[in-house]
């Protein structure tokens, strides 16, 4: 045990053919990583295809995973350790592995169809070739070593090779040290029907796990020590399950029961699969027959007393628009998650980016404003999903959850909250006393300009509500001139006081002022968090905020952004947050942008901090 | 015995409200002397009849002339966006199966633009009604061809004619595996009312064609249906176990051959008797199917009488009920959910 | 005739039931005025009913026409003469009614019935009322005198009604000494096979004069000379009208069959009902079943080489923004033509609105740039259309025209070009020479980074285009980092060098450089032209830019802002251009809104004016 | 004789191009063993058969697995958006009639997103082709239920199964007045390939149903229908003008009582004669109707076969042809239009 080398943090990429199980293998090593006390943070990278011919660069998936005894915010851009379960997959991540580091190769997936179909030269290796001297290459017939793992089982071939990447994983477990057990454990519950399978399973771990210990490892072992974390009890969550729970967590505690309609599409599907075995918590799944019938059902649901909630991606946002502004009218609660991706039109669908910020903000016809949120981090998914709920029943509005693709799919350590710690959801559902001199106005506002909620079954509050303009606080059809611009401009100072019912823009690190502010949202966080604090260790000190309203922007936003020379405003997209702020406060903020349907690597961060301090 | 007079009742309870509760303070904005002033009216006759609260009520309606009607009437509802009626009316429904939902829609509405949440929504069958306004054209937009104006209309966008030939909307109710489909005219408030308790009384959703003269856009669209002098030769109302009957003196009758063609007959003439005549049969899927197929040109010669009536109501699982018998049996099998369980899931670990 | 005052300019309003003729009855006078070589600029105000029960307040229509013998930009603010057929129509336009005015009143229309209707106090009556004291008052029985003049001719009193409009023009005719000849030619023609009807107009007509001649008005006749505008040959003409003009010339120029699909929708239907008329154009206009079927048929018949267009209007808009981005990744042609009418949502269908520009310019998801130009009188629609057909073909790109309900109805006169004085639009077909080494790149580009149209039909150029990203070039499916950034950049690049084929932003009016811009888009040209030039009859010189091109920017507009101390906004919105300059240019443009689904008024222009001015 | 031999070929000039010549350069990223494959095949060897031109071809998709069919094929294409291929090749056929315009869709595609504007396509019945590539689920979006699914199915985002009743396509085809439906499955070749010839050669929209198999999230929804054990048991060809057959030895058949009610016989036991049997008649709205009925359970006993092939095909005026007859029509009535007139208009005057 001399010889293990101790490590602050590693990157593992794994790569093969989807029908590898490399999403599995992934994130079992997460999960172990988790269990023993690591910080980490995952990026799945799926293929567009379901299943694209083995082999192939296309059908290559990926999974990487970060994981450190310190605090990881993002899944890493270069890699330690690249395992590949084919030619191919080593062809499209070589890249991505850095110099000197550990390649983990599948020998069987390296035969003559393999290499062609990698489009590999004719005769050409790699792995017999100068271009991966530079790197430490454990090469090794996986497929084989399982199937002679097995023999005995009486498995067929295929059902052997389902194992294989069981032999990967125990592999790892002894270059870094892990025990086993856990992981026993766990496939023997998972597989307690099927025993013959927990068996194959245990045997190919542990094939690996000898393989690596009899073999090759003597000099590469590596131990990452358990982070040093916030006490508590943790587990590890990806974007959309946080999403689900959050929205289940809002249903609970505002009372009101969770009806989600939506049409399935990637990346935001999960969402409906996770809430909809979520039955005995009375959540109601709809599966519609398109977007348009998943957000106006919310809206029916929403009049009827419901918390209505749809969800979406790209193009199914952009059917949503002209029922959004339908509830805008309606003043009635209403959220929409939109799980960006890669657009324009179907674009990239198992991609990220953050290209809808100005749809969500300007994109209906006539003045139609709404409340926009967005979430930073897996986990961050369920605060802010719940957020927006809160909002919307509170301020009877439409509010957008933003999430991305990158965040839908990752996954990082959560230290989970309890159902007391969850902050209060008020509704405030009007009743009969509400009726003044025995009528009812179904559009008196309170201070905050906000209306009652008067549902269906409630005596004497019969009343009718339309998307035709209407009269100040009767809602009677009305094309009044001056009455329509008392609505439209109620409307906005509606939404623009939910500024006041929100905490003001922090600091997420660096100086309260100075020469420098990054200004994000979104999923760049993880990125940003890690670029500036090593820039902070490199003695560059530069502040960092990272916003999550983003309608109405906090008040005090525009005084923070006023305390730094210059602001720089990372996006995946052409540029969006950074036209409303340039719009609004008139201070010049840089644009620094990238549309790679990928997120942003540490280093681009860290080189456009540098650009920006030396022009200045 | 009239159909009318064995309808279901649903409840012996004396009317919680009357028709005129059901008006509001709104002025109605049709046009003078438009169809939908009756429908409205034998809405508003017959609702208190069914022992409903008058809160518990919900009418929501797309965009239209005849999507105007919720406003009109002293319950809860909605007016919506153009053709999604049905799609909030099912979120309503589902989400509150108590409710008494009514849909109301023009043949644009429902069929143009609505079309497939028209469809959707019959072969999913929540219980609710769905009344369609069908007056051939589109009125709020000042009279263009709708998808059910007869080939070669003339509109102010067809002004060589329209080239499309037009939907059968029962036909294609029927196609969409509809449970309860109906239809009856504006001007003859009896059968209306009754078509109106029928649609009401079925479980799942009932499907109601109406007949609704635009007077501005489209005078006379069904006048052949409604004028005194061509009615009874042109119209054939519908009864369950009834002969199909029609005439001044109800003395032609039609008659089915083995192939499923039917054939107009002279009672007195022909030498039939009532007996040997097709007997309406609500539940017959396939005679339901050759009565929307009644659709000639009622003012061509022998043309077959157009039926009003119910043509088909069968019971089948409404949506709402499966939803929540699902979440019953999930309560009953998983417990009640417990949000602290769910959020912690299988796999946790300690950090101290 | 020596107590016939001369005036430069005159409004008349015209207000009463639809039933009423008001439309009839206003266009007539209109084409009266243009044929006596007046200037003119219409305003119809529609209910939103079709027919609202007669006699009520909400059913009350308005038809608003001002004309001189100046040249005339807007229909006027207040009126110089209110014609109102009963007393409904009074109550909601008095306030419009200029002080000390003429009021023309149908007696018969404020019997007992029509006054209850029109919510008069019991016994109430305005005619005998001291509000009216202020006022010149004609007030005659005119569906009275109208059955008396019919009498022998044996129609019904409906029958006989339906002539009382012609009364009123008679009476008008009279007080503004027009000749009779051409409107009696008119009928004649008009009515040639109801010889009848033709007879029963012309002789209400006639006594409507006979009726002023001998009655009341001998010391209130005006004249309004022939205004001295551009010689040429004139006819009048209403926006969607010359919309629709300007698509058959867009066809007939570029030898693309013209494919007009829509849905209607007020207040866009009227071009779809031109455009039905002009088959021996070969234009097919297509009455889709929604929306969505409309613009993706238009994109279809535009692969097939038609020039596809599509119109709607608000919440139509909305549900084409999916298949817009759509066509922006295809990069073919198509023209969207926004009737824009208040919102949001179903808002006030029958009013006017400049809503939807952010919507035009962000409202997809993705990074979906497409080009957005606006149209400012309803001449200026037949122009706009036809350069936003231009820059389609010629872009191989999506074009917004924007348009709006004030324009779309608005009437005024129009020097019409012929045939012949209309630009060229240049189609670059593929053709089998276009081929590379046997292969067909549908994806190349010209030095303007536009593609060329490879028509199906054409041999040897087969390909596929979708929605997915594609490969530069090749147009193949295509998820690479680095190849999506570029084709984002270049589909943004390709809309921002349409900013090279248009001209420069000019000067409407007012001085090179200065205190105080006003810039401006759409249907506000006319109002604010006629205020500056007033302020500069008072000696206020400020400049005015009206831009038609709203997305890209001309090249030249932010040296042009630049010039001016301050610049100010004028939109019937919340804010939207103000937007996009502030965004782009850090220019702190003040934003001046109205947003009550009606244009500005002079006078609203000219105050916000002195407020710049004075506060400066 | 096999009805895949009297099938109207629609030229004899030799094809211009072969089967290799429709197939792209692009990998095929379908999963290994999907049915799309089959249908692909299929429809590559059957095309060069028409003799039309490559260039003519457009084939137009949505989004869905089977929507990246355009990409596989050598000809022009759009792979467009989810649900609206119908409403792109329309816009397309209408200008220009003389191609050859295919549109491949999935369940999901067409009749959930696309549902209106499927049905609005077949009331049209412009000449296009349209291929409904039902594997009854959502294959793209990895396993959801689509509306073709049946009821109580366990998928994704039915954990306790499917509450929704499905659609019955050919039915709500029927109702929306097609003229023209038939069924295929994509493990069988020869006869897919007729049905596309059969499609193709119909005049007015086509809709080829073709059951496929999506071996990865629902393998085996028709194993019973292609399935050698049970294949002649539970699959009834249709074939124009020939009697209801079926059963390994065509020996069962199929009747129908007055009522309109289909009857299996065993031509031994029962003692029938063929003639006795339901003659299959592709021009009866009724009969096909009924046909389209046949949608019984494979597995349970009893079950009514399903049938595959042509079940009806009506000639009705086209949309495109009667789009261009209005446009000559014009052109002779009025004369080529001429810009500077139009733009003229009644009315003018001379300012000098
Ligand atoms: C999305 C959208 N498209 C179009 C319209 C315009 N529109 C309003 S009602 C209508 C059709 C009306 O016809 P129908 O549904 O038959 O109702 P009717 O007025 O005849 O009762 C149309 C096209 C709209 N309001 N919204
Ligand atoms: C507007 C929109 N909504 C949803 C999606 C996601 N989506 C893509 S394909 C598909 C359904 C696929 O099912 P089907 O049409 O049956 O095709 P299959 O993949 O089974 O061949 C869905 C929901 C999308 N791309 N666009
Ligand atoms: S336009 Fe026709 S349908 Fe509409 S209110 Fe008037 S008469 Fe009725
Ligand atoms: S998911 Fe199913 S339908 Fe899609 S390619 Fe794979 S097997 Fe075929
Ligand atoms: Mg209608
Ligand atoms: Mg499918």
């Amino acid at each position: 045990m001399s010889n293990i080398q101790t490590k602050t943090n590693v990157v593992i990429r794994f790569a093969g053919d989807s029908g590898d199980g490399i999403q599995l293998t992934g994130s079992q090593f997460t999960t172990a990583a988790a269990l023993s006390g690591n910080d980490l943070a995952t990026f799945p990278d799926f293929p567009a295809e379901i299943r694209a011919p083995a082999g192939t660069l296309a059908g290559v998936s990926g999974f990487q995973l970060h994981f450190g005894s310190t605090e990881i915010y993002s899944p890493g851009d270069l890699c330690d350790v690249l395992v590949v379960m084919n030619a191919a997959a080593l062809k499209a991540n070589l890249k991505q592995l850095k110099p000197g580091g550990i390649i983990i190769a599948n020998l069987d997936g390296f035969d003559e169809k393999n290499l062609r179909l990698a489009k590999y030269a004719e005769g050409e290796n790699p792995l017999n070739d100068k271009r991966l001297e530079d790197y430490l290459l454990h090469s090794m017939p996986i497929t084989k070593l399982t199937r002679t793992a097995l023999k005995d089982l009486g498995l067929s071939p295929r059902e052997m090779d389902r194992s294989k990447n069981m032999f990967v994983l125990g592999f790892l477990y002894y270059m870094y040290n892990r025990p086993l057990e856990a992981t026993i454990e766990d496939l023997q519950k998972k597989f307690a029907k099927k025993p013959g399978i927990a068996e194959a399973n245990v045997r190919v771990l542990k094939a690996g796990y000898s393989f690596a210990d009899t073999t090759e490892i003597q000099h590469g072992r590596f131990e990452v020590k358990a982070a040093t974390m916030k006490p508590g009890t943790y587990r590890s969550i990806m974007g959309n399950q946080a999403t689900a729970y959050g929205l289940v967590a809002a249903s609970v505690k505002s009372k009101l029961p969770l009806f989600f309609a939506t049409y399935p599409i990637t990346p935001a599907s999960e969402i409906l699969h996770e809430l909809s075995r979520y039955k005995n918590f009375g959540v109601i799944t709809s599966q519609a027959e398109d977007e348009i019938a998943a957000v106006t059902s919310a809206i029916g649901a929403s009049f009827g007393g419901s918390l209505g909630v749809t969800a979406s991606a790209g193009p199914g946002i952009a059917l949503k628009t002209e029922a959004i502004a339908l509830a805008v009218m309606y003043e009635l609660p209403l959220v929409i998650c939109n799980v960006q991706r890669a657009g324009p039109s179907t674009g990239m669908p198992t991609k990220m980016e953050q290209g809808d910020l100005l749809q969500a903000i300007y994109g209906r016809n006539g003045e139609a404003p709404v409340a926009v949120v967005a979430a930073s981090t897996p986990t961050d998914c369920f605060e802010v999903v719940f957020e927006a709920c809160r909002l919307a029943v509170e301020f009877m509005t439409p509010v957008f959850f933003l999430s991305d693709g990158y965040l839908a799919n990752g996954a990082e350590p959560w230290r989970f909250p309890k159902e007391a710690d969850l902050g209060e959801i008020n509704v405030r559902f009007a009743t009969p006393d509400d009726k003044q001199n025995g009528t009812f106005l179904p559009y008196a506002r309170d201070e905050r300009l906000v209306r009652k909620w008067a549902v269906p079954g409630t005596p004497g509050l019969e009343h009718r509500i339309g998307g035709l303009e209407k009269e100040d606080l009767t809602g009677n059809i009305s094309s009044d001139p001056d009455n329509h611009e008392k609505m439209v401009r109620l409307r906005q100072q509606k939404i623009d006081n939910i500024a006041k019912s929100v905490p003001a823009q922090s600091l997420d690190s660096g100086p309260e002022s100075g020469d420098l502010l990054v200004l994000s949202w979104g999923s760049t966080y993880g990125v940003i968090k890690t670029a500036l604090k090593q820039l902070r260790s490199e003695g560059v000190d530069v502040a960092h905020a990272h916003m999550r309203y983003l309608n109405p922007f906090p008040a005090n936003i525009e005084e923070l952004l006023r305390r730094y020379r210059e602001v720089v405003v990372p996006e995946n997209n052409a540029g969006q947050l950074v036209r409303l702020i340039r719009d609004k406060f008139l201070i010049p903020a840089i644009p620094h942008n990238k549309i790679k349907g990928q997120p942003f690597t540490v280093g681009e961060i860290k080189n456009k901090v540098w650009e920006i301090l030396k022009e200045s | 015995m009239s159909q009318t007079d064995t309808l279901p009742r649903q409840d012996d309870l004396p009317p919680s409200f009357t028709s005129q509760d059901l008006v509001t303070d709104q002025d109605v904005r049709w046009c003078p002397g438009c169809g939908d002033y009756s429908i409205l009216k034998q809405v508003q006759k017959v609702l208190p009849e069914f022992g409903l609260k008058k809160e518990e009520i919900v009418f929501v309606s797309g965009i239209g002339c005849s999507s105007r009607f919720p406003y009109y009437m002293n319950t809860y509802g909605m007016h919506s966006i153009h053709g999604r009626a049905a799609a909030i009316a099912t979120g309503l429904k589902i989400t509150r199966p108590e409710l008494s939902v009514w849909v109301i829609s023009g043949d644009g509405d429902s069929l143009s633009i609505g079309g497939n949440h028209t469809i959707h929504l019959l072969r999913k069958n929540p219980d609710l009604n769905l009344l369609i306004f069908n007056n051939q054209i589109y009125g709020l937009t000042k009279g263009q061809f709708s998808p059910t104006s007869p080939q070669g209309k003339v509109t102010k966008s067809s002004p060589m004619g329209s080239v499309e030939h037009p939907f059968n909307p029962l036909a294609l109710a029927l196609g969409a595996d509809a449970s309860f489909i109906a239809r009856s005219i504006d001007r003859d408030p009896a059968h209306l009312q009754a078509m109106i308790r029928r649609s009401h009384a079925h479980k799942g959703t009932s499907l109601l064609e109406v007949y609704q003269n635009c007077n501005v856009f489209n005078d006379g669209a069904f006048f052949t249906f409604t004028d005194r002098a061509t009615k009874s030769d042109s119209v054939v109302v519908l009864e369950h176990g009834q002969p199909l009957l029609f005439g001044a003196e109800r003395r032609k009758g039609i008659r089915m051959d083995g192939g499923g063609t039917p054939k107009i007959v002279d009672l007195d003439a022909d030498g039939y008797a009532e007996s040997d005549l097709w007997i309406h049969d609500e539940k017959d899927l396939f005679k339901a199917s050759l009565l929307a197929r009644f659709f000639d040109n009622p003012t061509e010669p022998g043309a077959l009488p157009r039926p009003i009536g119910v043509f088909y109501a069968v019971e089948r699982p409404c949506l709402e009920a499966m939803v929540h018998r699902q979440l019953t049996y999930a309560r009953e099998k998983f417990g009640e959910g417990n949000l602290d369980k769910l959020i912690e899931g299988d796999s946790t670990w300690v950090i101290r």
